[in-house]
């Protein structure tokens, strides 16, 4: 395993403990009102690691689709954001404007987006591109629902990317346990785009992080995209393998009982207080919704709706009653 | 085939009321058993019934054969009811939320509403879907879509308002031998003001033929879908200044039923057009340029518009309530056209 | 080789002089003015031979693409439809409202398109589904251009036909010599969807017929859909594989030296005589325009432009001036 | 990079009068030039040089990694574009014929017209490409576009008349921070009629701002792309019976200059929309509702509109010419209307 493996696996731990502390938000109904069940699956925050976080807008870029959010936490995204975008709150990404569970923020590498399945490959294949064509040491990941090789906007994301040579990792996410990808689903497809392929299943941290980490190598080395396809995890317990990682981070990869105990305490306390804050901000204001939809567009309420008509539009007579309404 | 009938279904039979949806899924059923030729394609609606539930119990009914669950494909299986509708087949697909019909724009516009005129024959196809926002379904589950296909000469677009018009519109759009965008509001299909009794016979309504919701002189509002609602009720508050409004129901929007609204509008001198969907290049658009073509001379005042405002369907409550256009909205451009 | 070789052979001998003597349309500039090399290609007429061809709509059906139209001759097209249709013709298919060098004629078991590739993979996979939805004896037959892989609506369609092992037959067609499909592509590819692949090459006619035979065998069997990739062929002499053909069928597949001759002096006079009546025939009528493009619809011409305003809409005054422009 | 010039972008530079086309060939290298952000994406661009040929002698000049052929995977690229323009890129994509921007409809309409709005940043990104009938194409080659996209909320669409706009508006949609849909009307590219001297210093043209192609006092015509000309010829003949004809030349579709319109109704108090596109859902009802919203008053006759026919683009020539608005038409119409 590469680098530092105690201090990576502390970050995934706490990454985890997010997670964690965040289900709770959901238990108490919040995500529910927001309509859309919080994926939780440890793998996908280990195979974020494995990228160049930054947040200065010059490290990888990830897209964690809809299932699993954790990868979000690993470049930087935090409880408090993810309450915000759930709650709907005016301080949420894009003042609540769009939905869903990520959003954008292309300073820290995040990418979001809360519509149909494969548009993120097209997408994070012309984000690759151009890190390929700057000769950049960037890497693009992108998780999509395994769903997403049924559309034809998948297919043509990968060939795109496959076609340049894009540094591209694209992992197909079972994490809302779906029992779609079969063993060498993965392998098959990728074999039609000449590609590198690999599938992960219950592997432990150090596998899943290699896996990612040997991908991004060989891509931005110019030896073009992966597809990785995540098995199904076990259903019954969708914590089992989070528990797991928490036990082998701290008896094997050098954290330490004390250290976890220490790194569970200030997630919760962080998650505790994203909460309180939460409470206190505002819903996003109605009028909100008259942004701009162009960047030099002066935004124009509907004459007929909040605001009367222009002055001397109609030569005749002064509108009537126009005022009385609202 | 099982032989109890999934409740949905079973509404009109019962001689009781039923909602919008089920008067949907009453219209399927009965399309099913009265013509073998019929039959439904798309995401889940087989074991799971579909995201809201309209063909639950069909696939145990009808079998696998004619309750096809599909790939996440919208364009590939479009594509693939054209070819079945070729075959002499009435495919009906279900687009799990309207919104998603965009990956069949190509197939739908290009091979679909062409086909007759390429001598390749007519396609009867019926794509329905659930639409419309105040569902806080946020930009990519609130959309309405007739103007991606108002713009194309060869297919249809129906939109109905009430539980009755959904059961015998969609039955027309099943029988008629052209491709039918389909579109239902969801704010309409549980509506509890939208469940009624229905005729018991075979109930048709025919495409093209607009519908007097409320009679009036004193101005037109030309609407349709749930906005008919929200039309009827501003109606109501005119009233009460003795404003007598007449409320068209489109119910098909392509083809436009011109005639109807002309005659309208000779009535009344004034017309306001109210749509949910946004307002540059809504189809307020084009019924003002016949308007502008037909009955001119009629009109003692501009025809106006009130629309949903210039941008995506916002996601939070608050913001969306602002977008979409509301009761006192259609008073306020009533009144001031009334008065004009 | 299942049937009777020699009968069959003696149809695609027919098919192959047809093409030729059709070319010499080509040569004379026709199919230039219409915009489209004709492809020639008698593997793909050798191919639509292993389907089930009928008139009266209950045979096999062809998309023959816009390649190389021979597959329609084996389908039943006349020299005379094909130079109609180039030639723009009132009494073409469809009279010319749409082009190209395949049209639809369900009867007999043609499907045209003029658009975007991989539609027609769609589109025939849905025929198949109705094929099989009725228990009928039936398939269908797809031509597309290997370009169409690297669209999602062929992969949609394909991924559509492979989940409801509807009976169909894709053939990646490369009659125009494209170098696309490597050995071993359409394998790949294949494999992606879990379906039986081939690829075909300068085979001799009964491995062409074969190759088909068996995969529509398989389709009607409940056995799902095949993918048969076509390698390039020699680009220097279109008419290479096309001669050895003819000489293959006289001096091994029974049909011998004078039959060839009649069946060529038989089909010269046919294309001859096309080219005779195609003179006389009349360009497609300016107001065939108006067709209606749905079934009941009347025809409307706009009114500003062939008639005038219906009469009563304008109450003032009559209109003026309008009847002296054209 | 090779010393010699195309020949196609170098008209100016020499002093030379420029086609249509070589006017777009003279953009896009001046600001790929200008901007090493710009970059090409299309069909067979690269060595082959496009369909038309307008990028012959792009590759050799700036290189593989900005000259990009491409899969035929309208939809896939367009994605692409949209995460390339993500990283600060500036991509223009080709389509070969615009008719083929349908699979790319989906990722056009829902992703990058929503990515301002969505808070993901503006997307500047340019789809560019031939349109337009009267080539013999059939339906598939030969379509208008603007249609599919003019109801979009965070779309441009542009669609010059002129060899000058069609450089001078290009330059300015790649230095345009939002996705551009451009509009090249094949019948201009190589017309002789079009070519014309260029400004010979940095030629760009504002977006969103109408021109008047001639003014007049009797009656209005808006048009806009190849139908500007043969509004022009049907002026002249109105000229001929002492009518004063403006014809307004749009050049941005979206957003639309209503302010211009709205001028030049006040005026002659008579107003002709005239397009190519077909009839029904076509631009001419959005611009009737904006003259009805503003300028009721100082109509002195209804807002007309000549255009195609509703259905496809037909294949033969004579049944293409009757589709399409003639000179003839725009005269009757116009004579009709000044005469009312
Ligand atoms: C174009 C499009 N079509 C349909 C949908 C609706 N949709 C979202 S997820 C999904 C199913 C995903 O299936 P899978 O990847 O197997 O995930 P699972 O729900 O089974 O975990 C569907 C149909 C969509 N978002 N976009
Ligand atoms: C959606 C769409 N995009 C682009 C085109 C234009 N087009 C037609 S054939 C073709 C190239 C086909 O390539 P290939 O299959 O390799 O055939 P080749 O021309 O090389 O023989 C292109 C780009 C089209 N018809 N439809
Ligand atoms: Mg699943
Ligand atoms: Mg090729």
């Amino acid at each position: 395993m590469p680098g530092d493996a105690t201090a990576l696996s502390r970050g995934v731990v706490r990454d985890l403990l997010y997670q964690g502390f965040q289900a709770r938000f959901l238990a108490g109904g919040a995500a529910k009102s927001a309509g859309m069940p919080f994926g939780v699956d440890i793998r996908t925050v280990a195979m974020a690691r494995a990228m160049r976080h930054s947040s200065d807008g010059k490290g990888d870029l990830c897209s964690a689709g809809h299932l699993a959010p954790g990868p979000m936490l690993a470049f930087g995204a935090t409880p408090l954001e993810f309450l915000r975008q759930l709650g709907r709150k005016g301080t949420a990404p894009a003042a609540a404007r769009s939905g869903g569970r990520s959003w954008t923020d292309l300073r820290r590498g995040l990418i979001g987006w809360d519509g149909p399945p494969g548009t993120m490959t097209q997408v994070l294949a012309g984000v690759a591109l151009a890190f390929a064509q700057r000769g950049q040491d960037r890497a693009a990941l992108v998780f999509e629902e395994f769903a997403a090789t049924e559309t034809g906007g998948w297919h043509e994301g990968m060939n795109f990317a496959a076609a340049q040579a894009a540094p591209l990792v694209v992992v197909l996410d079972a994490a809302r346990g779906a029992g779609d990808a079969g063993e060498g689903a993965a392998d098959a497809i990728a074999r039609g785009y000449g590609v590198d392929a690999a599938t992960v299943s219950r592997e432990a941290y150090p596998e899943l992080f290699r896996t990612v980490a040997d991908a991004r190598r060989r891509a931005v080395q110019g030896r073009g995209p992966s597809l990785i396809a995540m098995l199904p995890r076990d259903q019954d317990d969708p914590w089992a393998l989070h528990d797991a990682f928490v036990a082998w981070a701290r008896d094997e990869a050098g954290v330490g009982r004390g250290e976890v105990k220490a790194i569970e305490r200030a997630a919760s306390a962080g998650v505790d207080h994203a909460f309180h804050r939460l409470d206190k901000e505002p819903e996003a204001a109605a009028d909100d919704a008259l942004v701009p939809v162009c960047t030099h567009d002066v935004p124009q309420p509907a004459w007929t709706r909040r605001t009367p008509p222009e002055p001397g539009w109609r030569a005749t007579a002064e509108p009537q009653g126009f005022h009385d309404v609202r | 085939m099982s032989g109890e009938l999934p409740p949905q279904v079973t509404r009109t039979r019962e001689g009781r009321p039923a909602t919008f949806l089920e008067a949907i899924a009453e219209a399927l059923w009965e399309e099913m058993e009265r013509d073998s030729r019929v039959f439904l394609m798309g995401e889940d609606i087989g074991s799971y019934g579909g995201a809201f539930k309209v063909t639950r119990g069909f696939l145990d009914h009808f079998g696998q054969s004619r309750i096809i669950d599909t790939p996440i494909s919208e364009g590939g299986f479009t594509g693939a009811a054209a070819g079945a509708a070729h075959m002499g087949l009435r495919p009906v697909v279900e687009m799990q939320f309207m919104d998603f019909i965009s990956p069949a724009y190509d197939v739908l516009t290009n091979y679909i509403a062409t086909s007759l005129y390429r001598g390749a024959g007519p396609l009867p196809i019926v794509v329905r879907g659930p639409v419309g926002g105040g569902n806080r379904g946020g930009p990519f589950h609130s959309q309405n879509v007739e103007m991606a296909f108002f713009h194309t000469p060869g297919l249809k677009i129906v939109y109905p308002s009430t539980a009755a018009d959904a059961k015998g519109l969609l039955k027309s759009a099943i029988r008629d031998d052209n491709p039918v965008i389909f579109e239902e509001h969801k704010g309409l299909y549980r509506a509890p003001h939208c469940r009624e009794k229905l005729p018991a016979d075979d109930h048709v309504v025919p495409l093209g033929k607009a519908r007097v919701a409320m009679e009036g002189e004193d101005l037109t509002i030309v609407t349709y879908g749930l906005m008919v609602h929200r039309s009827l009720e501003a109606a109501a508050t005119l009233a009460r200044d003795r404003v007598r409004v007449e409320v068209i129901d489109l119910r098909t929007l392509l083809p436009l039923d011109e005639d109807a609204i002309v005659a309208s509008v000779q009535k009344t001198g004034k017309l306001l057009i109210v749509h949910e969907d946004t307002r540059t290049g809504g189809i307020a658009g084009e019924i003002a340029m016949r308007i502008n073509e037909r009955a001119f001379e009629w009109l003692d005042g501009p025809v106006l518009r009130v629309t949903a405002i210039d941008s995506p369907v916002p996601f939070s409550g608050a913001l969306e309530d602002y977008f979409l256009p509301s009761v006192a909205d259609v008073v306020t451009a009533g009144r001031y056209l009334v008065n004009y």
